[in-house]
């Protein structure tokens, strides 16, 4: 017993003094190495053309993590990582300063209205949709579906999401307080099992569980959001310090090339954003 | 050597008993050390709403409006924490309340009454419990008791009583297990000694057992609510997560715990958002604190 | 009221009460094994995982699940030990030590995200640590103390005081009483604790999202040079495990087999842990038979 | 009760070696103070009861003799060992013990086997030879009178012993260290009638080699036993005198009342 636990007591010992050691000197010596932490949408987008990247570029060693995009942006400004990933415009997050970071846009994401199936109509006005959330309308049959009272589900304060489907819903109106949900997943699920529950999520999403509502009868598809036809959409950003490493720049370029453009960014739901035929700013002007 | 000689001067035995006092010395202030950081971490960052933003203190703990990124109608930032504070207090208060009986009763039967064999069996089932990560009782939550809680009560079935319900579940293994280890410190010979004086088990169980196990299941209870407390992403499903004034058990609020945890994501470090963050942790902490003094006196007061 | 009347209808609640937790409890289990086991293979156990396509694995998430528990326990339980019998046997009965002993029960009740910033800050940034199992490890380790070390000092305050004062009138000093005869007869309680925390373990996400991190990079199986970037022994490579899988699966994962792959390894998380506790049980008891001499 | 003057005592002093003299002995727990200015010698070789109602403070004076009372209780005054004082703090308890052996009212064997319990502490104090060891098993076993009994299965834990038996091998726990003094804190009040004797048994013949001292309130046992006897009454040591004397010829008043039964 004893010998075991010395034993114990010293592997641990040897275990962290070296890997102490080892952290200090990975992280001193290796220039190859790019950090990516922040908007959890984004991530998977990431990860994956990182390890494609990776498998021609050996010596590099790319870590992709989530977090959240305040934290991405956050742990940029104090360049605790290479690239903040991030679901809103810096210029919009309090507490950036968005004039010392560069933007990377890397993909366009669309956002729909989604209902659970029971209420009984499958496009709204742009008008009610902001009502309904606003909390003015507050039962389903007053916008031709059934009798069923409304709940609404929002997405967390902060979140790009809910930016992005602020901007371009409310026209400054404020929303009702009501649950406030922080991931995409579960918004799904209580969607699919709450009656009467409104939300939004990105399209890719959607699936058959819940109901998307049209907007104006203009539907959520990633030919009207490339169009501007579909307003409520936004971009997945890459922010980086002016001055990076060559591997990043080498990088950041490869996400925004073809091959990832036309592959994985379609593939896992995204709209290229070499598509898009307008470009928005901060302010969510369109500007082309 | 003589004996009066030997008994004089230090032995081997002196220098073990310097080294396992200073070995275990070592840990217990390795502990105290990392305790201590992460309280100076949380306490400075959390006062620094108070001291860097200018918020009222008053304000925090008993306004209802919480949205620290935007400016209220009286020009001053939107942190009233109570609606939090109140449905962290009540689930925490109810889960425990509700989880206590079972756990007790669990308890007495696997250290008592109860045959060997389920002692076992009920044991294994509480440590598998504990390893569900809380996404699960989450979804298991928001698919079994959700509609379950909206049918039989209506609303919505987001609530307190929801989210009472799945924390009721996740707490009881720890309580029960703790439970367990303080009746089985109850030396035998005590209830031996009851029982052979002519009482019947369950007067040996509640006079003598219980009794002396009191401060134990009291430490237990401590785990459970600190448990219970610190749970977010559970809760944060079937609660509504809305941060409104809980009228009734089954209107949607949320908890201090569920805001942090979703909100620390998408807040800057240093702005107000961030720090009004870290002053629910430390809201939090305090509230676990007057938890814990709160249950040792009455477990003071509960001893004869 | 009869005494005899009192202790029936007591014992009748008691064991109506512990009926009932025992059908939540195994129903809450069965519903989790019922919904997961069809989905698990050799297939789902052993590939990699997947982002976007279907058929994705949790191989390096199962085993990140344990190499996590391995390291997290290597910390955790020595501190754990020392401070438990400090608390048990040194400890002086003042207010000093209720402060401790507070203090450490309060840390319990931190919301594990709070503890995961605080690790990410401190060992992740500022100790260059970075992403890794180990940052992961000393998170879990500040979840695993106060439970633990609670445990132990009750596993040893369990063994009557006559067993230390045979060892101490015998010449020995407290430390080898306490090593050499009180340790060994709370061996089975401590070993309950130390399979309630690698449930704690094997179960927490929140904390190990800014620690550990969330992305399962490739490793190599074959490479055993620990300090190797791509070697699966590497405390320092990132690391999801089996719980953050399902934590990213559920909330942000947009395979069309989420569902699945979610119950899958809840399922697979629930089986692990069963073997773990049977494997700690076995080494547990045949640890106290050869320490006790016991059948 | 009846009051008597506890200033008051009759402690005979006989001319011969002692094992251990107390002088002055002080013992507090806390505010409570339990033993009073007791001073005692015990003659070596020989066995001295000590007899006393319940709390007069027989057993805490006991106890402060092998230093058991270190962190429970303060304990003033010199007790002499070996021309050392052993209440002192500069002294090595863990040595002392050694010397010193004690067996408790409750049988308490270690969680272990037979053999273990005899051997572990004799291993923790350096002795590793396999034979020695064992010849040391052999020898205390048999002093205790317990041998026959166990030698079968020394491999077997000690928790399936009796209650007898189990009193019986930590008496040959406590000789297998070769002491020089073996305290006894009534080491036969937990035990049956059949196991008591046996106990005394094997006292009778432990006490040509060893210095006992033993604490008892069972008086018959106390004649049966000792060569000399102490009677305590609320901490305070009222009577010291030759076995034979203080049961038949008791000088103080409440001597004769406990030994008579006249007691409270």
């Amino acid at each position: 017993m004893i010998k075991i636990k010395k034993l114990a007591i010293m592997t641990s010992a040897v275990l962290f003094a070296g890997t102490v050691l080892t952290a200090c000197g990975v992280s001193s010596a290796s220039n190859d190495k790019i950090t990516a932490v922040g908007s959890t949408a984004l991530q998977p987008l990431v990860e994956e053309a990182a390890n494609d990247y990776q498998k021609e570029h050996k010596n590099l060693s790319i870590t992709v993590q989530g977090g959240g995009s305040g934290t991405g942006l956050s742990q940029l400004q104090s360049r605790a990582v290479t690239i903040g990933n991030s679901d809103v415009f810096a210029e919009n997050q309090k507490g950036i300063k968005s004039k010392d970071i560069v933007d990377h846009q890397v993909a366009v994401v669309g956002i729909t209205p989604v209902v659970n199936k029971g209420v009984g109509i499958k496009n709204i006005s742009m008008k009610n949709l902001q009502k309904i959330f606003e909390g003015k309308i507050t039962n389903w049959k007053q916008v031709g579906g059934k009798n069923i009272p409304i709940e609404v589900i929002n997405r967390v304060k902060g979140s790009g999401t809910r930016n992005t489907f602020e901007a371009n819903v409310m026209d400054g109106h404020s929303t009702i307080k009501a649950q406030e949900q922080d991931s995409n997943g579960t918004v799904r699920r209580i969607i699919a099992t709450t009656p009467g529950a409104i939300s939004y999520l990105s399209f890719s999403f959607v699936d058959k569980t819940i109901q998307s509502l049209s907007i104006d009868n203009v539907k959520p598809t990633d030919k009207n959001v490339e169009t501007n036809a579909w307003k409520i959409w936004s971009y997945e950003h890459m922010y980086t310090a002016k001055k990076v490493s060559d591997d990043t720049k080498k990088f950041l370029a490869y996400m925004n090339s073809a091959e990832v453009q036309k592959g994985l960014v379609k593939k896992l739901g995204y709209i290229s954003i070499s598509d898009m035929k307008v470009k928005k700013d901060a302010n969510n002007k369109v500007i082309n | 050597m003589e004996i009066n000689k030997k008994i004089l001067m230090p032995s081997k035995e002196t220098r073990q008993e310097r080294f396992g006092r200073t070995l275990s010395f070592i840990s217990i202030s390795a502990i105290v050390v990392l305790v201590a950081l992460i309280l100076y971490f949380i306490i400075s960052k959390g006062i620094s709403t108070f001291t860097d933003n200018h918020v009222n203190l008053w304000d925090f703990i008993s306004r209802q409006d919480w949205s620290p990124s935007t400016i209220g109608k009286d020009g001053k930032p939107e942190v009233g924490a109570l609606p939090m504070i109140v449905t962290s207090f009540s689930v925490t208060f109810l889960s425990a309340l509700l989880a206590t009986p079972f756990a007790i009763a669990a308890g007495i039967y696997m250290t008592v009454i109860g045959p060997k064999k389920s002692r076992g069996f009920l044991q294994t089932v509480i440590e598998l419990l504990v390893g569900i990560p809380s996404v699960v009782y989450g979804f298991i939550g928001l698919t079994i008791i959700v509609p379950i809680v909206r049918t039989l009560f209506g609303g919505t079935g987001f609530g307190i009583l929801s989210a009472t319900l799945v924390l009721f579940v996740m707490v009881l293994p720890t309580i029960t297990s703790l439970t367990v280890d303080s009746l089985n410190a109850v030396p035998k010979h005590l209830s031996e000694a009851s029982l052979a004086l002519g009482a019947t088990r369950w007067q040996t169980i509640y006079k003598v057992i219980l009794r002396s196990a009191t401060p134990g299941i009291l430490t237990a209870i401590i785990f459970g609510m600190a448990r219970a407390f610190g749970e977010a992403l559970a809760v944060q499903m079937v609660i509504g997560n809305a941060i409104l004034m809980p009228k009734n058990l089954i209107t949607p609020s949320s908890t201090l715990t569920s805001q942090l945890t979703t909100g620390i994501g998408n807040t800057v470090m240093g702005t107000l958002g961030n720090n009004a963050l870290w002053s629910l942790a430390l809201v939090l902490l305090l509230m676990s604190l007057f938890f814990n003094i709160l249950v040792k006196l009455i477990g003071k007061r509960g001893k004869f | 009221m009869n005494p005899k009347v009192v202790n029936k209808i007591a014992t009748g609640v008691i064991y109506g009460l512990v009926i009932l937790v025992v059908a939540i409890l195994a129903a809450l289990i069965g519903y989790i094994l019922v919904t997961g086991v069809p989905h698990i293979s050799w297939h789902f156990l052993t590939s990699p995982a997947q982002s976007f396509l279907a058929g994705g694995g949790i191989r390096d998430q199962l085993f990140n699940s344990i190499y996590l528990l391995v390291l997290t326990l290597i910390i955790s339980f020595p501190i754990a030990l020392g401070a438990g019998i400090y608390l048990a046997e040194y400890a002086p009965k003042n207010w000093f030590t209720e402060i401790i002993k507070t203090t450490i029960e309060v840390l319990s009740s931190l919301p594990s995200v709070v503890v995961g910033l605080f690790c990410y800050l401190l060992f992740v940034v500022q100790m260059r640590m970075g992403f890794s199992i180990l940052s992961g490890a000393i998170a879990l380790t500040f979840f695993n103390l106060p439970l633990l070390t609670r445990n132990i000092e009750t596993s040893l305050e369990s063994v009557s005081s006559l067993q230390r004062e045979a060892g101490l009138s015998l010449g020995l000093s407290q430390w080898k009483t306490i090593t050499g005869i009180i340790l060994p007869a709370a061996v089975p309680g401590i070993i309950t604790g130390i399979i309630l925390s690698a449930g704690r373990v094997f179960g927490e996400a929140a904390a190990l999202i800014y620690t550990a991190g969330q992305s399962a990079p490739f490793v190599d199986y074959t490479n055993w040079n620990i300090f190797s970037d791509t070697s699966f022994l590497n405390p320092l490579r990132p690391a999801e495990t089996l719980a953050v899988h399902i934590w990213k699966v559920n909330s942000e994962g947009i395979t069309p087999d989420a569902n699945a792959i979610s119950s899958g390894s809840s399922a697979v998380l629930i089986i692990v842990i069963l073997l773990f506790n049977i494997f700690a049980h076995w080494i547990g008891n045949r640890l106290y038979k050869k320490m006790t001499s016991s059948k | 009760m009846k009051n008597y003057n506890l200033n008051q005592q009759y402690v005979r002093d006989f001319a011969v070696e002692n094992a251990i003299e107390a002088h002055h002995v002080n013992v507090s727990y806390g505010e409570h103070q339990s033993i009073f200015d007791v001073s005692l010698s015990f003659p070596r070789f020989k066995v001295t009861a000590m007899i006393g109602a319940s709390g007069s403070g027989k057993s805490t004076f006991l106890r402060s003799i092998n230093r058991m009372n270190d962190n429970v209780a303060t304990v003033d005054g010199d007790i002499m060992y070996r021309d050392v004082n052993i209440n002192d703090d500069k002294i090595n308890v863990y040595e002392l013990r050694k010397h010193i052996g004690m067996v408790f009212q409750r049988p308490n064997p270690f969680a272990k086997s037979i053999r273990e319990n005899i051997t572990f502490a004799l291993k923790k104090h350096g002795i590793k030879d396999k034979k020695e060891l064992d010849q040391r098993v052999e020898t205390s076993l048999k002093e205790a009178a317990l041998w026959d009994e166990v030698k079968d299965k020394l491999d077997e834990s000690a928790l399936s012993l009796s209650g007898g038996q189990a009193q019986r091998l930590c008496i040959a726990r406590a000789i297998a260290m070769k002491p020089d003094v073996l305290l006894l804190d009534e080491p036969a009040s937990a035990l049956d009638p059949i196991s008591t004797s046996k106990i005394e048994d094997t006292l009778n013949r432990l006490k040509e080699k060893y210095t006992i001292i033993i604490v008892t309130h069972n008086m018959q046992q106390a004649s049966r036993m000792s060569d000399y006897t102490a009677f305590f009454h609320q901490g305070h040591l009222i009577e010291f005198n030759k076995t034979s004397h203080i049961f038949t010829r008791p000088k103080m008043q409440a001597t004769e009342d406990y030994i008579s039964g006249n007691f409270g």
